[in-house]
């Protein structure tokens, strides 16, 4: 394969292709795609360019880096598991046991704040991880495709979850529909008070998780082993690994990561427990980010802040009369143009070939 | 005399090299033609051109006399050409009959496939060319042998004129080999052209009539078989001169290092595969196990590395009973083991060539310290190793395992094991599909593996590999030990009755 | 002219350049959207219509794609100075109370929820169990029309608003007949029209004469099994909730429908209203009541399936309520022999 | 027991849709394509079935629940040839491109019902215009069976069971199922042996895009009145759950798909069973999806999917 064409050249592509494609359509149905630019350049800087006078506002960057910590967090999930061999469609129910026990340790622990959130986010992983031990368990020692059962999982975890917080915390009287809001020493502190946004310190956890993925996946001889597995588990069971092993242990990484974004976004925007009526679609979010950031940390790093640029870019269209429908085509493009990189790649190498044989045909 | 198939100046490039340099190839109508050359020299590309897999860069294809165009395999078939690919491709859940018409299904009145109409002319076909094989079997169930004569099936019931083969007898026992030679010659009566691909001279100067030799894509001619020697051959392949015996001293066989004691293993299918199995192998000595395929060979080898449980007796590692460890614990007994399917199972093609070689031991000091992967030592390891066993690839340690050769994978094993300097050595299959000239040089490693003091258990399907290397033969048949003697007191004729399970001859081994 | 608010331009700009008297609404749904043919539908054409019936009026909306979205979304139109923030649903409690919190300037209108704080936080709730009450009544005196014995009842999920419309109705129905049982199944689900069909069905089958839905997106299905069952001649009846839900029972090809009435939600009537005090500069922050008597709740105008004395009875009901002679429960009985 | 023949026909109208979707994946998978976009495909075809027949229904046009069906059957082949496009000649990563579909999905027919409804899900379309319930002459008075098969069951479930019966046949009994298994297995054999892989493919994956397509119509004409963004909600995931719990054969996913109906619908019915109804609600909501994957324990064998699905198909690699 040529190196020349670089992952992040083609992933920058495919970026550009996205953007014109939603240009194109906004073009076509007759909005304005400068109003589209503005949009997302306001989510990226603060700055709006509709109103030059206007001072730069930064609770839109902070807005977006927000919606970025959870799709992140779901993206790493994918990923690790991606990297294994394994494929985790269950982002969506470990997320959800992962805010629910987080919101179990909130309202039934009480502790002084630092103790608190911590052990708080802490749960919420281990929940997560229990949730990703059962498809990758059944996977290793009954042979079960996890696709089904993290697909099964999913549900189960929505309306289990629901049965808990229904049946043993306390219920806000108010609405009957969420419970009481979580003590001060349980919600996850904003990072600045400057503007309204709830950016809050979650986002120490998804850095650390991103470091702790690298370091994990490159640097241990656990994700050497993992990675080993991934590609080849027969030559991994052949050279002793233990592979049903690592298959646990990676869906369980898997389920903890997705189950962290859980957390933090219970305890750093909800902040009381929630009564979930359908799937946050964090999860599969965390699919396109994953595989847009090919499974790397710091693709996965800068695909997540992608997709929430699109998102909270998206939420902001709306200010600009376009529907936020176009920024899902944008989504939508960008993956596809992703996904067909090899094919890209390939034309590229083929033009190449020609022009060299241009060149030959001269000296010749 | 006229020409079947003519080639003419066909150059192929893929990115980034140039796999057939204006080669011309002439076969001649009922003749066998043998195209030799070292791995990678560009055989099977050429043949994949002829049977319309790849469309040449440049050249002209004539097909008795007429130039053609094969731009896919239908072409190749409707012109009579058919192919055994060097892989067989055979979709293993099908049977027999099903892979066999695949893409030319004769139909019932009701547009179903006629299953039976089929069987029943391949039973006949299998009959008229003594192949012998079961319409109705599975492919994931039969032996290599018998795939490979659904293959040939697959040929004749296209009815092929022109058949080629692409390296057939590396999978074959010598029985096979032999049986597989008088079908061409067969074919031949019957007015069948054949082009051969192997690396085996002994094979050519056997069958073939006309050989054309390639070298790194370029064709370097093409000669009479009948008046060429085996070492002239043999230098226009490799363009020097190369040893045909494995060059080794007299065996010091020492203390046994491996002891197995009665061991009866299942295969995968729960069925029993090796039968009250015992057989030592000294420090100092290689011990070599023959046997046809599917005799328990590999079930064997699972049960002594752990791959797989064995169901009674026992196996002792330099006096360690091992019967029950991971295999985990007994490569740390001290177990090296070069595996039989490189691909599956010796290496991770994903990986880079570096970080195939520490796939044993990665958790050990200097390669991971407290768990962390030290990056510099795995380096400078790797380096080292490609220096010591000349593995070659295009950039060097980073290349990523799955761009490199065959034989530069096999050798990439093969040093990762041997540099384990482990006191038991068990190399399966170690030379299968690579050019003399590799062959060689590993043969010689292993020899070295011996001198230095290690127990070598050496399983191959071919028998000059056992021949030459050995210091004592076992041959296995039906899961039984069915000989045991040592090499010098042997010949071919004795071992492949044994391997058949004619003779019985264990124990009259000299220590 | 400056005026954007048309029919057909659903998201009006609020951006370019507006004269100063220029008045800016800005609204954020939940996930459902502004077309959920429910809540966020009728909120947002309560300000259609007052736009339509002042000069100076624009207006615009986010839907929000998570939940977690709420609160960035109310903050963006904060930050746009709107002047006038609407909410819609109690989902979007705890969001209103944080933006109230940032921006305790900025004027804003939540529907469904009485127990915030806010100097210029106005919310507005429903009488949603006297709505149901009057529904109750017409499915129970209908099905005692029709000999039937029993009437069904599908919610998509438990909350406090659930409650009250399921008091209501249990109270309406036993009100004008007594003897009458009631299904009541919870879908746990607001998403999913088949399950809301095989609840329906299931109701039916057990002999359910008329079922009331509060289940949005699932009352879909009890509301496609209602009008199926009509098509196929069989003699059951469909409630629906929140607006006039007759045109999505349609069956047949007359424009019959199956469903028999609807609980009307005046939900845009709080939006209108608050957008007009805007204007007239009469916004007050504090809980705003709509009750039956202030016409926030009831059925529609035009009933073509109930018989004209179930009408009558139903504003007889309709007046002992707006008087004070009837008062209706706010909590529902759980444990009578007859719900089934 | 009378519960349950009274539940069974309402199990087979939640399975149907299951169950044609999972049959497009079968054809997908066996060709040697993922199609994780099943999802997307079932949005399209129940989209375009909506759309088209309030439209066609408006105007009076006969037979517009058919003419409906078979348009969400085109747009759903025809959305997917985006997919087979991608994976076939781009060499995608099939995931990858169906993921892509699922997301642009979502986005697309609520745009387009906002251009042609100018709201964000169709108009309502009167029931009926749309399928209708059947019931068999003569086979629904046999005792018990005659209850639970023939009688108030929608045309579109006897379909899908025709689909099954004729998907086995043509992927086990004809030249052509043979070609487009193998294609699933090992396509390097299939195309030394002349069988056109690219074309089977696409073929497959077709047939997957216009099965969901029909799925996604069944899905919302049956039981729904109008096409909103929450009618498919997972069901096209669901569909690949029943797949490969059927273990890539149209029997199995025939059993598969009436299992997990029968599932919910037992779990819908709980509060109407004795001794189901003391439990709490939730219970019988995730009661399916539990009970799936215990099946999966207990009846697991090592049935894995077409070796080749899901891999890039390179004619020269060896
Ligand atoms: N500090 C650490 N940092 C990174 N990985 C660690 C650390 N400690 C343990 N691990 C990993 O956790 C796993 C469990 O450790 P343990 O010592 O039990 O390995 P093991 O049983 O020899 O593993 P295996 O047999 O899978 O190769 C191992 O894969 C190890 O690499
Ligand atoms: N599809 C391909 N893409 C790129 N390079 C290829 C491809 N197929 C073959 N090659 C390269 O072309 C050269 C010739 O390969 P070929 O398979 O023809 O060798 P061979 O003589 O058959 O070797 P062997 O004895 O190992 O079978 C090799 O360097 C090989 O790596
Ligand atoms: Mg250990
Ligand atoms: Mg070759």
């Amino acid at each position: 394969m040529n190196k020349k064409h670089s992952a992040l050249k083609i992933s920058l592509i495919a970026v550009v292709f996205g953007l014109l494609l939603g240009f194109l359509v906004v073009l076509i149905t007759g909005r304005s795609p400068m109003d589209m630019l503005y949009a997302f350049i306001r989510s990226l800087t603060g700055y709006n360019l509709a109103k030059p006078d206007k001072p730069i506002n930064l609770m839109y960057v902070f807005n977006w880096l927000l919606e970025a910590m959870p799709i992140i967090l779901t993206g790493l999930s994918v990923g690790f598991a991606y990297r294994t061999g394994l494929f985790n469609i269950g982002g969506e129910g470990q997320f959800m046991v992962g805010s629910t026990a987080a919101s179990f340790v909130a309202l039934t622990i009480n502790m002084p704040l630092v103790p608190h959130i911590i052990l708080c986010l802490v749960v919420g992983m281990l929940a997560g991880a229990l949730w990703g031990f059962i498809p990758g368990f059944l996977k290793a020692y009954h042979n079960i495709n996890e696709v089904v059962v993290c697909i099964m999982l999913n549900y189960i975890g929505l309306f289990f979850s629901n049965y808990l917080v229904r049946t043993f915390l306390e219920i806000d009287p108010n609405t009957n529909a969420r419970t009481v809001a979580f003590p001060i020493t349980a919600v996850l502190p904003k990072v600045t008070d400057m503007t309204a946004s709830q950016f809050n310190y979650g986002f120490v956890l998804v850095v650390l998780c991103l470091v702790m993925y690298w370091f994990i996946l490159e640097k241990t001889t656990f994700g050497y082993s993992l990675r080993a597995t991934g590609f080849n588990s027969e030559a991994a069971r052949f050279a002793g690994m233990k592979v049903k092993r690592n298959t646990v242990y990676s869906m369980m990484i898997a389920g903890a990561l997705s189950g962290a974004a859980g957390a933090i976004v219970v305890l750093g925007v909800f902040k009381y427990g929630r009564i979930f009526t359908l799937f946050d679609n964090y999860g599969f979010d965390g699919i396109s980010v994953a595989l847009v950031g090919a499974a790397n940390a710091v693709g996965i790093a800068l695909s997540g802040l992608l997709f929430a640029l699109l998102k909270s870019g998206g939420n902001n269209l709306q200010l600009f009369n376009i529907p936020k429908e176009i920024s899902q085509l944008i989504q939508a493009a960008i993956i596809f143009f992703v996904a067909i990189q090899y094919g890209v790649i390939l034309m590229l190498n083929k033009f190449d070939g020609f022009k060299l044989k241009l060149k030959g045909g001269k000296k010749a | 005399m006229a020409y079947a198939i003519e080639m003419l100046n066909i150059t192929k490039d893929f990115p980034g090299i140039r796999a057939n340099d204006n080669v011309t190839i002439q076969v001649e109508a009922n003749t066998v033609h043998a195209l030799l050359g070292e791995n990678g020299a560009g055989k099977s590309t050429i043949m994949s051109i002829l049977f319309g897999l790849y469309q040449p860069t440049s050249g002209i294809i004539k097909v008795n006399g007429k130039e053609v165009h094969i731009s896919n395999p239908n072409i190749a078939n409707s012109l009579g050409i058919g192919m055994v690919h060097q892989h067989f491709k055979l979709v293993d859940c099908f049977t027999v009959t099903e892979n066999i018409i695949l893409g030319m299904e004769p139909k019932t009145k009701y547009g179903t496939v006629d299953i039976k109409k089929a069987a029943e002319k391949i039973s006949k076909l299998s009959e008229k060319y003594g192949l012998n094989v079961d319409p109705y079997a599975k492919i994931e169930n039969i032996s290599v042998g018998m795939q490979q004569r659904v293959e040939i099936l697959k040929m004749l019931y296209r009815n092929s004129d022109i058949l080629i083969f692409d390296e057939p007898t590396a999978v074959l026992t010598p029985q096979e080999i032999h049986e597989l030679m008088l079908i061409m010659r067969n074919l031949v009566k019957e007015g069948k052209t054949i082009l051969l691909i192997t690396h085996k001279l002994k094979e050519i100067k056997e069958v073939a009539d006309h050989c054309t030799v390639l070298r790194k894509g370029k064709c370097i001619g093409t000669i009479d078989v009948k008046d060429t020697t085996e070492r002239q051959m043999a230098e226009m392949m490799v363009g020097r001169e190369v040893n045909f015996s494995v060059h080794k001293e007299k065996a010091q066989p020492k203390e046994v290092v491996l002891s197995i004691k009665n061991l009866n293993c299942n295969n995968f299918k729960g069925l029993r595969a090796v039968k009250d199995f015992s057989l030592d192998v000294r420090a100092g000595e290689i011990v070599g196990l023959a046997g046809i395929d599917g005799n328990g060979q590999t079930e064997l080898v699972y049960a002594i590395t752990g791959l797989a449980k064995s169901e009674s007796g026992s196996i002792f590692l330099n006096g360690q009973d091992i019967t029950n460890l991971p295999v985990k614990g007994r490569l740390d007994a001290g177990m090296a083991h070069v595996p039989e399917d490189r691909h599956k199972h010796g290496l991770v093609l994903d990986f880079p060539l570096k970080e195939n070689f520490i796939i044993h031991c990665y958790k050990d000091r200097p390669f991971s310290v407290n768990h962390i992967l030290q990056p510099q030592k795995i380096d400078e390891y790797a380096d080292f190793l490609i220096k010591e066993f000349d593995v070659r690839s295009g950039q060097g340690k980073e290349s990523k395992t799955r761009d490199m050769s065959g034989g530069n994978q096999q050798k990439a094993i093969i040093a990762r094991e041997l540099d384990r300097h482990a006191k038991l050595v068990i190399v399966v299959q170690p030379t299968r599909g690579l050019d003399v000239g590799a062959i060689e040089y590993i043969h010689s490693r292993i020899v070295a593996q011996r001198d230095a003091g290690a127990a070598v258990l050496l399983v191959s399907l071919e028998l000059d590999e056992i021949l030459n290397l050995s210091d004592k033969i076992a041959v296995i048949y039906d899961g039984q030990l069915s000989g045991y003697v040592n090499a010098e007191d042997t010949d071919e004729n004795e071992i492949g009755l044994m391997m058949s399970g004619s003779i019985k001859k264990v124990g009259d081994c000299h220590e | 002219s400056n005026k954007k608010t048309t029919t057909e331009d659903t998201t009006a700009n609020t951006e370019g350049q507006t004269p100063a008297e220029e008045i800016k609404i800005g609204f954020v749904t939940d996930i459902g959207g502004i077309d959920d043919k429910s809540f966020n539908q009728t909120s947002y054409e309560g300000i259609k219509k007052a736009a339509d019936e002042l000069e100076n009026v624009t207006y615009a909306y986010l839907q929000s794609s998570q939940a977690a979205d709420y609160t960035p979304n109310l903050n963006s139109y904060a930050e746009e100075e709107v002047d006038l923030l609407v909410a819609a649903g109690f989902l979007f409690s705890d969001a209103v109370s944080e933006v109230v919190k940032s921006y305790p300037e900025q004027k804003v209108l939540i529907i469904d929820v009485n127990w915030l704080e806010g100097e210029n936080l106005q919310q507005a709730v429903f009488a949603e169990h006297e709505g149901s009450f009057l529904v109750g009544v017409a499915a129970g005196l209908t099905a005692k029309n029709a000999g039937k014995t029993a009437v069904g009842f599908v919610i998509g999920q438990e909350s406090v608003t659930m409650e009250k419309f399921w008091a209501g109705y249990q109270q309406g129905v036993w009100a004008v007949y007594p003897e009458c049982e009631i299904f009541y199944d919870n879908a746990d689900d607001f998403g999913s029209p088949e399950k809301g069909k095989t609840l329906a069905a299931k109701q039916y089958n057990a002999g359910a004469y008329i079922v009331y839905h509060a289940a949005g997106g699932t009352g879909n299905g009890v509301i496609a099994e209602a009008a199926e069952r009509r098509q196929a001649g069989e003699d059951v009846w469909v409630i629906g909730v929140d607006t006039d839900q007759y045109e999505y029972g349609k069956y047949g090809n007359e424009g019959k429908s199956a469903v028999l009435t609807s609980m009307l939600k005046r939900v845009d009537t709080a939006s209108y209203n608050a957008v007009k005090a805007i204007a007239d500069g009469t916004f007050k922050g504090g809980v705003v009541t709509y009750a039956l008597k202030d016409g926030g709740v009831g059925i529609p105008k035009e009933n073509p399936n109930l018989a004209p004395e179930v009408v009558a009875e139903v504003d007889a009901w309709t007046q002992k309520i707006v008087n004070g002679e009837v008062t209706v429960n706010e909590t529902a009985v759980k444990d009578d022999s007859r719900i089934k | 027991m009378k519960l349950i023949i009274e539940m069974f026909p309402i199990a087979l109208m939640l399975s149907t849709p299951l169950i044609i979707a999972a049959l497009g994946g079968l054809f997908s998978e066996r060709s040697g394509i993922v199609n994780i976009a099943l999802e997307a495909c079932m949005s399209v075809g129940g989209f375009t079935a909506a759309t088209l027949l309030v439209i066609l229904s408006s105007k009076g046009v006969p037979n517009a629940v058919w003419i409906a069906s078979v348009a969400a059957i085109f747009s759903g082949a025809l959305l997917v040839s985006i997919h087979a496009f991608a994976s076939i000649h781009m060499k995608a990563d099939q995931t990858i491109s169906g993921t892509a579909l699922n997301v642009f999905a979502g986005g697309l027919t609520i745009y387009l019902s906002e251009i042609i409804f100018n709201a964000k899900s169709t108009e309502a379309y009167s029931t009926g215009a749309t399928f209708s319930k059947m019931s068999i002459p003569i086979l629904k008075e046999i005792p018990v069976i005659g209850k639970m098969f023939f009688e108030g069951i929608y045309p579109t479930t006897y379909i899908a069971f025709i689909l099954v019966l004729v998907s086995w046949f043509i992927l086990f009994k004809t030249p052509f199922g043979l070609r487009l298994r193998s294609c699933g297995e090992f396509p390097q054999a299939s195309a030394s042996m002349g069988i056109n892989v690219v074309k089977m493919r696409w073929i497959g994956v077709l047939a997957s895009g216009a099965f969901a397509g029909f799925a996604g119509a069944v899905l919302v004409l049956t039981t729904s009145t109008f096409y909103f963004a929450g009618s498919i909600h997972g069901l096209g995931f669901v569909a690949i759950a029943t797949l490969i719990f059927g273990k890539w054969n149209p029997w199995g996913v025939l059993f598969a798909g009436i299992f997990f109906g029968f599932a919910q619908t037992l779990g819908l019915y709980s509060s109407a069973i004795p001794y189901l109804q003391k439990l709490p609600n939730e219970f019988f909501s995730l009661f399916p999806y539990v009970i799936t994957i215990i099946v999966l324990v207990l009846f697991a064998s090592k049935s894995v999917g077409p070796k080749a699905s899901g891999e890039i198909y390179d004619s020269s690699k060896r």
